[in-house]
């Protein structure tokens, strides 16, 4: 499904990500773990779009994305879920949500000038993704609230929401679970697993090791914009390169 | 050769006195995040100032240090204004400056009427290798270094300076830390005044100033200062110099009519070229 | 309707737009100042057909559609226009002007007001092709051959002006080997001056108005440049002269016949202008600048206008115009069907400046002597 | 060390808390717990003078710190003028010790602050608290975004600083057990309103808060 | 319902007006609704879409010059009025393409600095009639039928801004506007949405500068003369203004706004010939009082007038003030 091979990005001379190589299969959910600053956020960026590889190439569903722009690879059914909270200010819950929708759906400037019954149905059908997206992630009674002013909790699974609004056949969840408490973690670990199960494919950054562990098929991990590690999360977990580098006494 | 030299020396003087505008926006910018319209109107004050005070018969030097004074007065006086009121977005700011400036054609008209003022300042002209530069273009040259450098240190070395320079930053942040970003901005919206009112003062001996000049000394200044991401004073003074040696060098060769064009159009170039390295990602995240 | 207008009894409503706010505000506030002077100087003396003659004042924000604005509103109560100073406000309101049939006296000097000639509009300041064409005059009696010509090419004045030097300059003989064109907001002239250093130019003839006309000059007594420096008409007030202070000594600049009112042989030339000059003086602190002659002058064409027809009719108000024949401080006005603009060169004067004072050179000094003495 | 009495602050017509009271002695280690929205950040705003109260009073003694929700750095300076200016009110100016700490900000002190990673972000908000010397320090959030070994660094960090300078903490954490483990008291929140206070061991015994906070923690 | 009255009553308003006013008031009802049309333009550009342009007033003047250049070399006025909004989209299109890379100041600045170029050239070119420009325009006609009078194009204004505002309404309320909404805030987020940032950018910068078009084609016909000075750089400062005193990011905001500042203008205009008035009351009115109202209004409505208005309306729940934070 998504291939990554030998890519590397630097920003002035030093190396976020260094010839990593990745694939990942599909249904397959895959957590990536690693240091503060070893690179993972800039490496889902690179999948993304959001930065070019300096060098390397990126296939995803066998077409080569590496020189896509990020919409273009959102259209293909890649969806992100950034570690800062990106919400559209000014916008209600419901109509960030909708937002997701976007790539899926064609009625432009003129349809919508002149209300064309191309942009009724479109307006139809986002209305229902957004909602059935929004009752997933359990935001439903917050749908009509001004998105800036949610709670960080609340706005991670508006993020999430908005995500799986475009229905995409792979998920980049950048620490999902942070600023998550107790229960509500769990509510994302079951939506995680009924994604799973229903056949899509996942790639997990996340520091609550346990967390991954649980949900993750197969871990990665990344060191210094390097992979260092790459195994079912028993095996990795158990490597003392990976303890050194970043589990520390912790676990 | 010579005329090649005249241009360069020239348009090294003429950017120099834009800087000077510029760098008052660029001190209010960098600490408040406003971007000050007002900015052209504490130079046209120090300038009108400067000629009255002349007139009265004080001294040079008093009278030019007066109404550099004054000009930090409205300086603040802007700031408290545009800043003072808690909560007010940089945008509605933007626009009381506006205001601002607009009200004192008003102050201006009543004081020293519609008709534009001028002031003497240095007299004569200097030969640099075989170059014609007038003193008083020199006097601008020289201010102008010391202020950069002086800027450029206070902002990059200077724990005040950086202070400054956080308020815009992430205002919010400064106050976590304790550092209250309204005080902040007035000292700011003050030193632009300040620097606002020398650069009046000194482009005043050089072209006749009235109530209304402010609209053509800030659309270059604000070129400048945009050149400079409105936060940074060296790159300012880059684009200031590019401007005045475009402008010049358009005259000297030949496009007279279109200096501010090609110049303007010059410095848009480059700054489509800059971004065009610069990625969304880098810019949005906090 | 028009309760202003024709019989009535109250006073004789006259309209006056001029920017009084935007950038022409200084020349407009100048135009203002005289024609209120003309205004009270005529009802000083009873008015016009025994009535009073009362201003109505608007401001056209230096802008062509606030004209129109201010133009509509006030279209209703006054027989007559003194319309604005600003070319394009101008531009915009007369052809209004012209369908209403108002008759409509310009402060503006641009050529197309009178090209090709709307019969209600008449324009008051000498246009810049003959100032153009004065200068011309002069600089061929001087022994002069070649000229450079400075101009500003985002000013209607001075393109306009330019573009008659060029079209003119064979007629005298003279070669123009620097044409060199600058925007308003030029601040620095240095390469101007370096072109012409560089060429053979005799003089240099500099068209401009405002803040370009100080800086420029004060720049070439920097530049140490030897070519002799001729200024046009909008140099020549205290505007100029103050900021300039010793450094304009010498140098030339053209003027309005008006300017220079202490220099002429006594006559009814004279008499005109110090009627104006010295009241103006008096209430304001300094001598009148051109455009307020050019005000000053608006309202006389217009009051004779409408003692001539005896009436407030626009109509005869226009046919009175369009036979006038009238000495103002502007100089001589002889408006015809098939001239608007009335005046002619003579009316124009070049002066060097003596003690901070605009003197008539020799030349002139003989040319206006034969033109006042032929006007009587 | 902290006082809360009665305290009321809304946002407009909305209001976040609702008469709190709570307190933190000198030398304590006390953690604030509750879903998201409950009016923990508010709470921290609030006593960071960052927000004024509706009513009520809030008493602070001695020179507070706060690390606050979401980071919060100045983006367009560099991490060496972040620290530094964390040092505003205690006039402290050299980062060493911050730099001994977390070795990791030695090599970033040049990099401009906004270009970090989260979790580099993370422990420059802690160090440019830490820079203020502070005799009270309320975190909202320790662990966001950290590695676990990280994490685990800092809560030594703090605990060394409580006991050996009777630094007093009011900790809010996603991470109920890391707050549990690491203070004595705690107090739980709920839509703006106290609704638990106690001992730790005895609220991790309480089974509502237990099945809430604790339950799904997995770490 | 109560919005189906309040709309009916205000189209109700407008249509009975002209028909009302006399000449001087119809000029400035005019010109009050082709200031609201490139308003609702600039509302859409900068307070959806997050794109500042200060350049506004030269895509006024690019219909207000094709509309003249056509209707003068004889093409029917309709048609001109007609290709005015097409041809400032279109010049929208080229040039935003480089422009639109620039954000925030960088965007401003280079659209301000388009617009002085731009007036440059018209001022020195030969076929617009160079800094005396063009005068003489024919009067608006449809198939022959001359449409001269001053209610005529208070009708044709009107309904231009009432379309104008049809089709902002219609954009901003569905996926486009959204994508725009999106977009201002974060063109990472969005674009990862399938937004494709750069042609969104583009097309509402060329949809504002067809409104401003629009605005100008009428602008010609009416007053028969258009000229560089017409379009001065402050003038599209000025639309700002507008949009921010109405209320940014609201379309009705953008008409309240134009109306308050251009009758605060004309207002202040008939204060100062009141009699017995100083000779200096016109500027000082004009530029002290303005500016008082101006910036009394923007600290203490900082929502702008219609938000202000709105919210103090009974039937709108109150909205929440911004918190002192953030
Ligand atoms: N735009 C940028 N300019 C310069 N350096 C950058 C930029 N973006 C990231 N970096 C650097 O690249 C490294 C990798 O960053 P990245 O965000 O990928 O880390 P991460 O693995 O996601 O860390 P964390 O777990 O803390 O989120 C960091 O050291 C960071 O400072
Ligand atoms: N700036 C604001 N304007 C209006 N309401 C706000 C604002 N900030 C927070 N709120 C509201 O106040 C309530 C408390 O928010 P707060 O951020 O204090 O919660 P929290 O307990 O810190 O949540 P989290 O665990 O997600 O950080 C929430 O309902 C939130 O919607
Ligand atoms: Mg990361
Ligand atoms: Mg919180």
């Amino acid at each position: 499904m998504l291939a990554v091979t030998g890519v590397s990005r630097s920003f002035g001379g030093v190396y976020a990500v260094r010839d990593v190589s990745l694939s990942v299969a599909d249904g397959e959910v895959c957590g990536i773990i690693g240091p503060n600053g070893a690179g993972k956020s800039t490496l889902f960026n690179l999948i993304t779009g959001h930065l070019t590889a300096d060098r390397g190439e990126i296939s995803f569903l066998g077409h080569r994305v590496d020189r896509l722009a990020p919409h273009r690879r959102a259209r293909l059914g890649m969806s992100i879920v950034f570690q800062a909270a990106r919400v559209f200010r000014g916008m209600t819950v419901r109509e960030n949500v909708m937002v997701g929708m976007h790539g899926r759906t064609s009625a432009g400037f003129v349809s919508a000038a002149l209300r064309l019954p191309r942009h009724r149905h479109d307006e139809r059908e986002i209305a229902a993704q957004a909602s059935s997206a929004l009752e997933r992630v359990g935001l439903s009674d917050w749908a009509d609230r001004p998105a800036d002013r949610l709670p960080i909790g609340q706005q991670r699974a508006l993020q999430l929401a908005r995500a799986l609004c475009a229905r995409p056949r792979l998920l980049l969840l950048d620490e999902p679970a942070s600023g998550l408490r107790g229960q509500e973690r769990e509510r994302l670990a079951a939506l995680v697993e009924e994604l799973r199960a229903g056949g899509l494919t996942i790639l997990l950054i996340e520091h609550d090791v346990g967390f991954v562990t649980r949900l993750a098929d197969r871990l990665v991990v990344l060191d210094l914009g390097q992979v260092i590690a790459d195994g079912p999360p028993a095996e990795v977990r158990a490597d003392p390169l990976v303890l050194a580098a970043y589990l520390g006494q912790a676990s | 050769m010579s005329a090649f030299l005249t241009y360069l020396l020239n348009g090294l003087a003429v950017g120099c006195a834009i800087a000077l505008i510029a760098s008052g926006l660029v001190v209010i910018h960098r600490v408040t995040g406003v971007v000050n319209f007002a900015q052209g109107t504490f130079a046209v004050v120090a300038g009108l100032c400067t000629s009255s005070l002349l007139g009265l018969g004080l001294p040079h030097g008093a009278s030019e240090v007066t109404a550099v004074l004054v000009a930090a007065v409205a300086g603040l006086l802007t700031g408290l204004a545009a800043i003072g009121k808690p909560g007010v977005t940089p945008l509605s700011s933007l626009i009381v400056t506006l205001g601002v400036g607009v009200l004192a054609y008003a102050v201006e008209i009543v004081l020293w009427g519609d008709q534009p003022r001028s002031a003497p300042g240095l007299a004569g002209s200097v030969t640099v290798a075989g170059a014609r530069i007038q003193t008083q273009h020199l006097l601008v040259i020289a201010v102008t270094a010391l202020t950069f450098v002086a800027l450029a240190l206070f902002f990059g070395r200077t724990y005040l300076g950086k202070a400054l320079t956080a308020c815009a930053s992430n205002p919010y942040a400064a106050r976590v830390v304790g550092i209250d970003p309204r005080r902040m901005g007035l000292l700011a919206f003050a030193l632009g005044g300040l620097l606002g009112g020398i650069a009046g003062v000194l482009v005043t001996p050089l072209r006749p100033i009235s109530f209304d000049t402010d609209v053509t000394l800030i659309v270059n200044g604000f070129a400048a200062a945009v050149f400079g991401a409105l936060t940074r004073p060296v790159i300012t003074l880059l684009g200031a110099l590019l401007l005045g040696v475009a402008e010049t060098m358009a005259a000297g060769y030949g496009y007279g009519s279109h200096q501010l064009e090609v110049a303007l159009g010059l410095m848009l170039v480059v700054m489509i070229v800059q971004a065009g390295r610069r990625t969304a990602i880098s810019q949005e995240s906090t | 309707g028009s309760p202003g207008g024709s019989g009535g009894e109250g006073p004789i409503k006259v309209g006056l737009i001029v920017s009084l706010t935007g950038n022409y505000t200084p020349l407009g506030s100048e135009d203002k100042k005289a024609v209120e002077l003309a205004v009270e100087q005529v009802n000083a003396q009873g008015g016009l057909l025994g009535r009073k003659v009362e201003l109505v004042t608007r401001d056209d924000k230096t802008a062509p559609d606030q004209g129109i604005v201010a133009y509509n509103q006030i279209k209703g109560e006054i027989v007559a226009l003194i319309g604005p100073v600003f070319s394009n406000s101008a531009l915009a309101v007369e052809p209004l002007a012209q369908r209403d049939k108002m008759p409509y006296l310009s402060l503006a000097p641009a050529q197309e007001q009178v090209e090709p000639i709307k019969s209600y509009i008449f324009v008051t300041p000498a246009l810049s092709s003959m100032y153009a064409e004065r200068y011309l005059q002069y600089i061929q009696a001087q022994g002069i051959k070649t000229i450079a010509v400075a101009w500003d090419s985002k000013s209607a004045y001075s393109v306009s002006g330019h573009k008659s030097m060029v079209a003119l300059a064979p007629k005298y003989n003279v070669q123009i080997t620097v044409d060199e064109p600058y925007e308003t907001t030029n601040s620095d002239f240095s390469a101007m001056f370096q072109h012409v250093r560089d060429s053979s130019a005799e003089a240099l003839v500099f068209w401009g108005s405002g803040a370009p006309g100080v800086t420029a000059a004060k720049q070439y007594v920097a530049s140490g440049l030897k070519t002799p420096l001729f200024l046009t008409a909008s140099q020549a007030s205290k505007l100029w002269l103050e900021p300039m202070g010793k450094d304009a000594e010498g140098m030339t600049v053209q003027s309005a016949i008006g300017v220079v009112g202490d220099h002429l042989p006594d006559g009814k030339q004279k008499q005109i202008i110090d009627q104006m000059a010295k009241p103006y003086q008096q209430k304001h602190g300094y001598p009148p600048p051109q455009f307020a002659q050019d005000g000053y002058s608006a309202s006389l064409l217009l009051f004779e206008a409408i003692r001539k027809a005896n009436s407030t009719d626009k109509t005869k108000i226009q046919q009175a115009l369009e036979s006038m024949d009238l000495i103002t401080p502007n100089g001589r006005f002889r408006y015809s069907p098939t001239d608007h603009s009335g005046l002619s060169p003579e009316f124009i004067s070049v002066n060097t400046v003596k003690n901070g004072q605009f003197v008539p050179t020799d030349w002139a000094k003989e040319q206006l002597t034969k033109t006042v003495n032929a006007a009587g | 060390m902290i006082d809360v009495n009665d305290l009321v602050v809304s946002y407009g017509t909305a209001t976040a808390l609702e008469h709190v009271t709570l307190n933190v002695g000198k030398g304590e280690m006390v953690a604030l717990l509750g879903p998201n929205g409950a009016g923990k950040s508010t709470l921290a705003n609030t006593l960071a003078g960052l927000l004024k109260p509706s009513s009520g009073t809030v008493e602070i003694g001695g020179r507070l710190a706060l690390i606050p929700e979401g980071r919060q750095l100045f983006p367009d300076l560099s991490v060496a003028d972040n620290l530094a200016l964390g040092g505003w009110r205690s006039g402290e100016r050299d980062p060493s010790f911050v730099y001994d700490l977390l070795p990791r900000l030695a090599e970033l002190a040049r990099r401009r602050a906004g270009v970090l990673s989260g979790g580099e972000q993370q422990m420059v908000a802690f160090g440019r608290a830490m820079m203020s010397r502070p005799s009270v320090l309320v975190v909202d959030e320790l662990s966001l975004g950290l590695a676990p070994n990280v994490t685990a660094d800092l809560a030594a960090h703090l605990v060394e600083l409580n006991q050996s300078r009777g630094l007093t903490v009011l900790l809010i954490e996603q991470n109920a057990r890391l707050a549990f483990d690491l203070c004595s008291r705690a107090y739980v929140v709920e839509s703006g309103r106290l609704v638990a206070e106690g001992e730790c061991a005895e609220l991790a015994d309480d089974p509502r808060v237990a099945g809430a906070y604790l339950g799904g923690a997995i770490t | 319902m109560i919005r189906l009255v309040a709309g009916a009553l205000v189209a109700a308003v407008t249509l009975v007006l002209p028909a009302m006013l006399d000449d001087s008031a119809l000029a400035v009802y005019i010109l009050l609704g082709l200031a609201a049309m490139v308003t609702v333009g600039v509302s859409l550009l900068m307070g959806y879409a997050g794109q500042v342009s200060l350049g506004q007033g030269a895509f006024y003047a690019i219909g207000a010059y094709t509309a003249a250049l056509l209707a003068l070399s004889g093409v029917p006025p309709l048609a001109g009025l007609i290709a005015a909004p097409l041809a400032a989209a279109l010049f929208a299109l080229v040039i935003g393409m480089p422009l639109l890379r620039l954000r925030g100041h960088h965007l401003a600045f280079a659209t301000l600095a388009m617009q002085l170029i731009l007036l440059s050239l018209a001022g020195q070119l030969e076929v617009t009639g160079g800094d005396i420009g063009l005068q003489a325009i024919p009067q608006f006609s449809v198939g022959g039928l001359e449409i001269g009078s001053a209610a005529a194009y208070a009708y044709m204004t009107w309904a231009g801004l009432a379309l104008v505002m049809l089709v902002t309404h219609n954009v901003i309320t569905s996926r486009p506007g959204r994508a725009l909404r999106a977009l201002a805030t974060s063109e990472t987020a969005a674009a990862s949405s399938g937004i494709p940032v750069g042609r969104y950018k583009l097309v509402v910068f060329a949809l504002s500068a067809a409104f401003a078009g629009l605005a100008g084609g009428v602008y010609c016909f009416y007053t028969g003369y258009v000229a560089p000075g017409s379009f001065p750089v402050l003038i599209s400062i000025q639309y700002i203004v507008m949009a921010v005193v109405g209320g940014l990011g609201t379309i009705w905001g953008a008409v309240v706004g134009a109306a308050a500042i251009t009758l605060l203008v004309q207002g202040l205009d008939q204060l100062a010939y009141l009699p017995g008035m100083p000779s200096y009351a016109p500027s000082v009115l004009s530029y002290a009082v303005y500016a008082l109202v101006l910036i009394v209004v923007v600290l203490f409505l900082p929502n702008g007038l219609l938000p202000a208005v709105a919210d103090r309306l009974p039937w709108r729940r109150r909205s929440a003030p911004p918190a002192e934070i953030r």
